[in-house]
């Protein structure tokens, strides 16, 4: 038991000490048995308030410290860190938050709010009188990331991590890699194409030894901890035998082509939005990569008529598992565009409104002139904010990129074809940033934008075969301003991948906007709470590319940096058997969802054992346990009850 | 019993799921009653009768498990098993003459701030009344 | 429902503008505007509309008219969209609008048609000339004077003058009357008879003074400060101008026998004073008007239009043929005299027919009348309020 | 004179910036074993972030999330860090690796054996305004530049030093050094990371808002030192008389999408910062009005717009419209000139206080600094990204990263993610040199 206990209570500024009386707080813990002092600080986070509580433990001999300050989110690695270059043993330190639990919670009574922390104190004080010394528990990692997603932003975590020596599994669902980018094709701000973008990344990873690429590829299921998981993976067939590279040889391109002809079998595109259709067999672009057909199974009648003209074709293939030993994972899985229902500003019941990711795939499709349904298109209204800053639905968040996607789409528009005018329905331009640029070069070519609030947004009306947009345009002092238009562009938001069972296998926690939650955006913004699993890119939140790529290298970054040493640190909370009470009755090693328990012989009876480097601490053991016999280290019953004890006072 | 009178409140939260989410509450001053204490552990299907006994015996009027549900980080089935740790505890309250409503369990998801806050004055309230009863 | 039309501001920017699409709609020009107040908010009101395109709106507001160009609002646009310049070539534009004969649009938007109109009065003028001038005689009057009044008798010339103001009035009136139209009737905006009088003050205090043009100054400086640091130039250039132009009208329209004299009266005459007042302030404000649209060393100078040009050149040659008269006649040199008395008309008839009427000199008498109306609809929305909350 | 030393060592890294773009960079690069060589040219590091009250749209308070990066730069073995240092010259040898000459300016005091006691602060008979708390309170001549800077230690200004000694009696250390001189140091590194920050818009360029001028026309920067814990005041107070402010104006794109100040950019955080100060001052003085003045509410990030929702629920006034001009009243007041775009009506209105939310400009770099291979810049100067796409960190010089603010405006996530980048970037670059 300690007894030679040093106790912080942080004032945080202003922003506990507004509410909590700290002075009374210490005044109150100060006179408990094993405290040996107790003190404020202005800011315990600080380097000299850390500098004195260093000087404390090894002044005064302390043998265990309490800090009441903030939520343990943000500083209890912070303080254990003080603790270690004190002299201390980490687990020989108790962080109390009296700030997100206590002082801003209880702001408007802080009579109750100083009670509540002098108990808060107490029961933490209690807690470390019982704390053990801890060692963590080196286990050995395996130096292989599993990146998810061959994006831009998958492709590129993908090259870093090989370049900083961390070898790649990179698996991607499609046949193709490029994810949205090489389906947006022209960028802002560069104004490469994404086809461009993508074939120099596409070559880099193609050519790394330390990278394996797996297109048509799913993860499946995911076993194991940080530094040594399991993931099993299934890779869905081409169809089509290796070799068959069209970059290099023309006349296979040509039957190719008349393979592609002859295939029975049109579904729409979705690489083209299906606004476009495709065939059974088929190829996205043609620089696609990789460079090489595929066949879609789901919609194939294995008729053979392809196999006629292009003699890779291979129906027989099958598919494949495989399991992949891993030390961490990144998902770079991207994002799905809003899909409007059904009706809204007549998105599917009139003939030319579409979304704006149809419409660049549109202006790829159109070279000379700009037709959609045989019609001449000329005036183009853009309606923002389609499924973004909803006031009624759920998807509460701005999408970020789609003001400057629209804009950037709208000035091509004009610059590829004679005669456009472009109006943009929105609800406040966001080009943030350098994108400005964008906004004002819009504005300089002649682009009318209108402005509506939340309340009132535009109607879509066919008059007389004429498609009229309408709104109160707030620029305009509230009045009704119509533009006559050919095609209405329904500039829709980004949202979480609809099919996207990663999160579940993975089980990474998503945020009110169903988006990837990191730990915090600005201490971990690529981290989750699962050790080991990292995210970046557009699943974690609307990101334009530019973004993604520095999501994605950071968390390249972070995940080298755990694994090159090929050990990781674990914490040691795991559960433990008390061998005496034990009496294996299997509840325990039913209910671990880590089958980290196993049966072991112990002077001749059957007792559980726990596995080190599998237990997670989680602790779903211990109440299942009717003889009591497993505790939690770091939560054993002497620990929680004397808490207990103390919080009831 | 604390100055206001509230109904003392003992709360099982979870370092990952839903402890974040009071912290938040805080974080947006979002209120209840101080009265409410906190202990935090990694998942809410770790909790042990004998604690939520414990509570009662040493005064709380009430005890309330924030469950991660389906959120929970380590196994699908948390909500069972914190379903059944509520189930065994409330037998156990029975026996010792306890009203079992003074238990309850509800899922807090890490963003769910709002929710707690609702969640502890509504318990807080029908706690209080039980006493005044 | 008004409905955006992108060919009315690509006929907004024949008359001038180029780049007025840049603006984002901050407000920042409406703001910063010395003259715009709760009534009239412009300038963004009238630019927004001008990128919408929305005809009707455009040509029923007064807000352009009652825009002095000071330039503030164009050097700190944040977008370089210069308002400034927009309104005037809304002007421009509602100057064409007003005009039923159409005339004024074509000597807007093509130079063509501007110089061959004015080629054509000219030619007018020299073969009425040609054909019905009186006598070249070289005999001078008995104070060594040329006998002009033999060569073109006043009373020919005035018949001339009146049959020109006569037509001249008529257009310009008409075009007052059609900009009347536009922004009260058409709005169906009820003026009770009684403003009529009471405001009409305001239309000759503002048509003689033109005092708007002094407006640009923020209110905080006192007037003299202002003028001692050249701040009332601008409007002190037009009145200038103004006057000198208005007087000179008058005594040849309507006083032509007394003005158009064979003797030659001392200098203190009220005749030659008038004259010379006149002929400094036309020279006076001409320069001013050159030098800095020249110098483009202000806002309001930066950009200038050919109709400009053409005006402050018409203006500055019948000034200074009309001086050459005066001087030729007073020295009696007969040849001379008569030669340039043919150019001065020649210059001046067109400067008149086309200026006035149709073009650039018109706003010198839009701007009142807007005054005059805009206060007109004012008053009638303060009696109508004024009414309301004393039933209430 | 400047006496030239051979600085011992060489470095895998040249980390010029001490912000949190700079430490995120540094940390990373450390925990992954190259040696980080930091250079800061301020008397600590922590940047400007470490002066603010709370970040958005978390409402963490800032000084809680940098300051443990800022101990841990501090105390990493594999960084070493030179605060009051400025980076003179970076010419690219024949090699691959690059050598860098600094001046380590004299802070007249000991480094090494200063406590940061400020014993001397105490003696020291000068005041000067202290410009960390945007001239609100003095300091002294010799002084600790805040509480939590890091390092803390003293340093003499020596411009308003009366040389009186007084320090140096006092000084229980014996660290007052009045002889010391600016010294250069040459060093050779293998790669640059350049995270050089922003500067904020001088708002007394806008002469019609009258800043410099108007006592009670204030900058977002001077209200954030009001917000922050460790304020001067303890208050929020307006400058003229010290009353508290009960009708406050927020004037945003002040120095941002101005093309008449150069700045045609969106600045990208003052929307941001400007409705979190709203939200902070309504704690402060819950019974204040506040107006933000705004053209569009640039609330793109994650959690901004639900933010900015919560600003409106919470009644802070938004009106679109720019500020046209801001005159004085005898009592101090305002008017705020403006057009109500939604009515289309001129305004004015009278405000008691005026913050005016200022955009940020690149930070030059000092001259000709890449002597033997110009770095390019983007058109308003700010380090040009040459393959913003695929490679964000990435310069037009190998070798040479960006990170955070000075390659364009971004808020404290999108520079710590740049800062991964950059860090990514370099390290893979380093590896392969090697």
């Amino acid at each position: 038991m300690k007894n030679k206990i040093g106790i912080y209570i942080c004032q945080c500024g202003s922003n506990i000490s507004d509410y909590v009386d700290v002075e009374k707080v210490r005044d109150e813990v100060a006179t408990m048995d094993g405290v040996a002092l107790a003190r404020t600080t202005m800011f315990a986070c600080s380097d000299s308030a850390q500098n004195e509580i260093i000087e404390d433990i090894r002044n005064e001999h302390l043998d265990a410290i309490v800090v009441a300050s903030c939520s343990p989110k943000l500083h209890l690695f912070t303080f254990r860190n003080v603790a270690i270059r004190g002299g201390l043993n980490p687990y020989n330190y108790v962080q109390v938050n009296i700030r997100e639990q206590d002082s801003w919670a209880h702001s408007d009574n802080p009579a109750e709010a100083t009670i509540k922390a002098v108990k808060l104190v107490k029961a933490g004080i209690e807690r470390v009188k019982y704390s053990k010394a801890l060692v963590p528990i080196d286990i050995p990692a395996t130096n292989r990331v599993l990146v998810i997603g061959a994006g831009v932003a998958g492709m590129r975590a993908a090259i870093d991590l090989s370049s900083m020596g961390t070898k790649v599994y990179l698996i991607e669902r499609e046949h193709f890699v490029g994810g949205r980018t090489s389906q947006w094709s022209r960028l802002f701000t560069s104004n490469e194409t994404g086809e461009e973008v993508v074939y120099r990344l596409y070559n880099q990873v193609e050519k790394d030894p330390n990278i394996t690429l797996y297109t048509g590829t799913e993860l499946v299921s995911m076993k194991g901890t940080v530094g040594n998981f399991v993931a099993t993976i299934t890779i869905t067939p081409r169809y089509i035998s290796p070799g068959c590279n069209i970059d290099e040889d023309a006349e296979l391109e040509k039957r190719l082509q008349k393979a592609i002809d002859a295939c029975p079998v049109e579904i729409p595109d979705p690489f083209n939005f299906n606004i476009a259709t495709q065939k059974a067999l088929y190829r996205n672009f043609h620089s696609e990569f990789p460079v090489c057909p595929a066949i879609d199974m789901k919609s194939c009648t294995r008729c053979g008529e392809c196999k006629k003209y292009l003699e890779y074709v291979d129906l027989d293939q099958q598919e494949e598992t495989l399991d992949l030993h891993i030390g961490a994972i990144i998902t770079a899985t991207g994002f799905d565009t809003y899909e409007p229902e059904p009706s809204l500003y007549g998105y599917q019941t009139l003939d030319n409104v579409i979304t704006l990711p149809q419409f660049k795939r549109l202006i790829e499709l159109n070279e000379e002139k700009l037709t959609f349904h045989n019609r001449h298109i000329r005036n183009i209204a853009y309606i923002y904010c389609v499924g973004s800053r909803q006031t009624e639905g759920e998807n509460k968040y701005c999408s970020r990129y789609c003001c400057t996607s629209a804009i950037h789409a709208a000035i091509h528009a004009k610059s590829k074809y004679e005669g456009i005018n472009n109006y943009h329905f929105n609800r406040g331009i966001r080009t943030y940033g350098k994108q400005e640029t964008l906004y004002s070069e819009a504005l300089e070519n002649g682009d009318v934008f209108l402005q509506f609030d939340e309340d009132h947004p535009p109607t879509v009306d066919l008059k007389s075969g004429k498609t009229s947009v309408t709104v109160r345009d707030i620029l305009t002092s509230d009045h009704e301003i119509t533009a006559l238009v050919d095609l209405v562009v329904l500039v829709t938001a980004m949202v979480p991948r609809a099919h996207n069972q990663v999160a579940g296998i993975l089980k990474i926690p998503v945020g009110r906007d169903h988006f990837f939650n990191e730990i915090h955006p600005k201490l971990k913004p690529v981290e989750t709470v699962i050790d080991g699993i990292f995210i970046c890119g557009a699943c974690q939140a609307p990101h334009n590319i530019t973004e993604s790529t520095k999501s994605a290298l950071s968390a390249a970054s972070k995940a080298n940096a755990m694994l090159r040493e090929e050990k990781i640190k674990l914490e040691p909370t795991i559960a433990k058997i008390s061998a005496e009470l034990c009496t294996w009755c299997n509840a325990c090693s039913e209910i671990c969802p880590f089958d980290a328990i196993t049966k072991k012989q112990f002077n001749g009876k059957d007792i559980a054992r726990v596995d080190e480097s599998i237990c997670k601490g989680c602790g779903m053991c211990l109440p299942v346990c009717d003889q009591n016999a497993i505790e939690l280290i770091g939560y054993t019953d002497t620990e929680i009850e004397s808490m207990i004890d103390q919080l009831a006072v | 019993m604390t100055v206001d009178n509230h109904a003392n409140i003992l709360v099982f939260s979870t370092e990952k799921i839903s402890d974040p989410a009071i912290d938040l509450a805080g974080l947006l001053k979002k209120h209840y009653p101080a009265s409410v204490v906190t202990i935090s552990l990694p998942c809410s299907s770790a909790v042990k009768p004998r604690w939520i006994l414990r509570a009662f015996d040493k005064g709380f009027n009430g005890v309330f498990i924030a469950a991660d549900g389906t959120d929970c980080p380590y196994s699908n089935e948390c909500s069972e098993n914190t379903s059944a740790i509520v189930n065994k505890a409330q037998e156990m309250m029975k026996d010792k003459g306890l009203d079992p409503a003074r238990l309850k369990m509800a899922a807090i998801c890490s963003v769910c701030a709002e929710a707690f806050v609702k969640h502890m004055l509504a318990f807080v309230k029908s706690l209080s009344e039980e006493q005044e009863n | 429902m008004a409905v955006i039309n992108p060919e009315i501001r690509k006929e907004i920017e024949k008359y001038g503008i180029e780049n007025f699409n840049a603006c984002y709609n901050c407000g920042n020009c409406t703001a910063v505007c010395s003259l715009a107040d709760e009534n009239n908010s412009f300038p963004r009101n009238v630019l927004r509309n001008a990128v919408l395109g929305l005809e009707d709106e455009l040509t029923t507001t007064i807000d352009p008219w009652l825009c002095y160009y000071c330039g503030e609002c164009t050097s700190t646009c944040p977008r370089e969209a210069d308002p400034g310049e927009l309104m005037m070539s809304v002007r421009r534009y509602l100057t064409t609008r007003y005009d039923w004969t159409g005339l004024s649009r074509k000597f807007y938007t093509s130079k063509k048609w501007e110089i061959s109109a004015i080629l054509l009065l000219s030619m007018l003028v020299m073969t009425l000339f040609i054909f019905f001038h009186g006598p070249l005689t070289t005999e001078l009057t008995a104070e060594g004077g040329v006998k002009l009044n033999t060569f073109a008798p006043w009373k020919v010339i005035e018949m001339g003058d009146w049959i020109m103001a006569g037509l001249l009035s008529f257009f310009l009136l008409s075009n007052i009357g059609n900009m009347y139209y536009k922004i009260i009737l058409k709005k169906k905006i009820r003026i009770p008879l009684k403003f009529y009088f009471t405001e009409l003050w305001a239309l000759i205090f503002n048509f003689a003074t033109q005092y708007k043009f002094s407006k640009c100054e923020p209110k905080e400086t006192s007037f003299f400060k202002n003028l001692k640091h050249g701040k009332y130039n601008y409007w002190i250039a037009h009145f200038l101008l103004m006057s000198g132009y208005v007087i000179l009208f008058v005594v040849i329209v309507v006083f032509l026998s007394w003005f158009q004299t064979d003797s030659i009266h001392p200098w203190w005459h009220p005749q030659r004073l008038l004259g010379y007042y006149a002929t400094i302030g036309l020279l006076v404000g001409i320069t001013y008007f050159i030098f800095h649209r020249i110098k483009k060393d202000n806002e309001k100078s930066q950009h200038s239009h050919f109709t400009d040009w053409t005006f402050i050149i018409l203006l500055l040659l019948t000034t200074i043929s009309g001086i050459l008269v005066h001087i030729f006649r007073i020295n009696g040199m007969p040849y001379p005299t008569y030669y340039t008395y043919v150019a001065h008309l020649m210059i001046l008839f067109p400067m008149l027919m086309i200026e006035v009427p149709f073009s650039k000199w018109s706003h010198l008498a839009y701007r009142p009348f807007a005054i005059y109306f805009n206060n007109l609809i004012i008053a009638a929305k303060d009696s109508k309020a004024g009414k309301k909350s004393s039933t209430s | 004179m400047t006496k030239n030393t051979v600085f011992p060592a060489s470095y895998d890294t040249l980390v010029m910036g001490g912000g949190i773009a700079g430490e995120e960079a540094a940390l990373n690069l450390a925990d992954q074993g190259y040696k980080i060589l930091m250079v800061e040219k301020d008397l600590s590091i922590g940047g400007k972030m470490i002066h603010l009250s709370k970040v958005f749209p978390t409402l963490d308070c800032a000084a809680c999330i940098t300051t443990p990066k800022v101990s841990e730069v501090a105390r990493h073995p594999n960084i070493t860090l030179l605060t009051y240092c400025d980076t003179k010259e970076i010419s690219k040898n024949g090699g691959k690796e690059f050598e860098v000459s600094i001046e380590k300016k004299p802070r007249y005091v000991n480094e090494e054996t200063c406590t940061g006691c400020q014993l001397c602060e105490e003696k020291c008979p000068v005041f000067i305004k202290d410009q960390f708390q945007y001239d609100m309170v003095g300091r002294k001549a010799i002084y600790v530049p805040f509480s939590i800077a890091n390092p803390r230690i003293a340093t003499i200004d020596i411009e308003n030093c009366i040389l009186c000694g007084a320090c140096e009696k006092v000084c229980p250390a014996d660290c007052i050094d009045f002889t010391q001189e600016a010294e250069m140091l040459n060093i050779t590194v293998k790669s640059v990371i350049l995270a050089t920050g922003f500067k904020l818009f001088d708002a007394s360029i806008i002469e019609r808002y009258g800043y410099g001028k108007f006592h009670n026309v204030v900058t977002a920067m001077h209200m954030e030192k009001q917000l922050v814990p460790t304020r001067p005041y303890n208050e929020v107070l307006r400058p003229k008389d010290g009353k508290m402010p009960d009708n406050i104006a927020y004037v945003l794109c002040t120095g941002s999408r101005d093309a008449t100040v150069g700045n045609p950019y969106c600045s990208q955080i003052c929307c941001m910062y400007s409705i979190k100060q709203a939200q902070l001052l309504l704690g402060a003085l819950p019974m204040a009005d506040i107006t933000i003045y705004f053209l569009h509410i640039r609330a793109f990030g994650k959690g901004f717009e639900e933010f900015y929702q919560q600003a409106r629920a919470m009644d802070v006034e938004f009106i679109k419209g720019k500020i046209g001009r801001i005159t004085e009243q005898e009592n101090g007041n305002l008017i705020l000139r403006y057009e109500d775009i939604e009515a289309g009506i001129v305004k004015e209105a009278e405000h008691d206080l005026v913050v005016l939310s200022t955009g940020i400009l690149p930070d030059a770099l000092p001259e000709n600094l890449f002597s033997n291979q110009p770095l390019e810049l983007d058109m308003f100067h700010f380090v040009k990204q040459v393959d913003e796409l695929a490679s964000p960190a990435k310069t037009s010089i190998e070798g040479v990263f960006v990170a955070g603010t000075a390659s364009g405006p971004m808020d404290i996530p999108d520079s710590i993610l740049s800062a991964g980048a950059a860090s990514s970037e370099t390290a893979a670059y380093l590896r392969r040199l090697s």
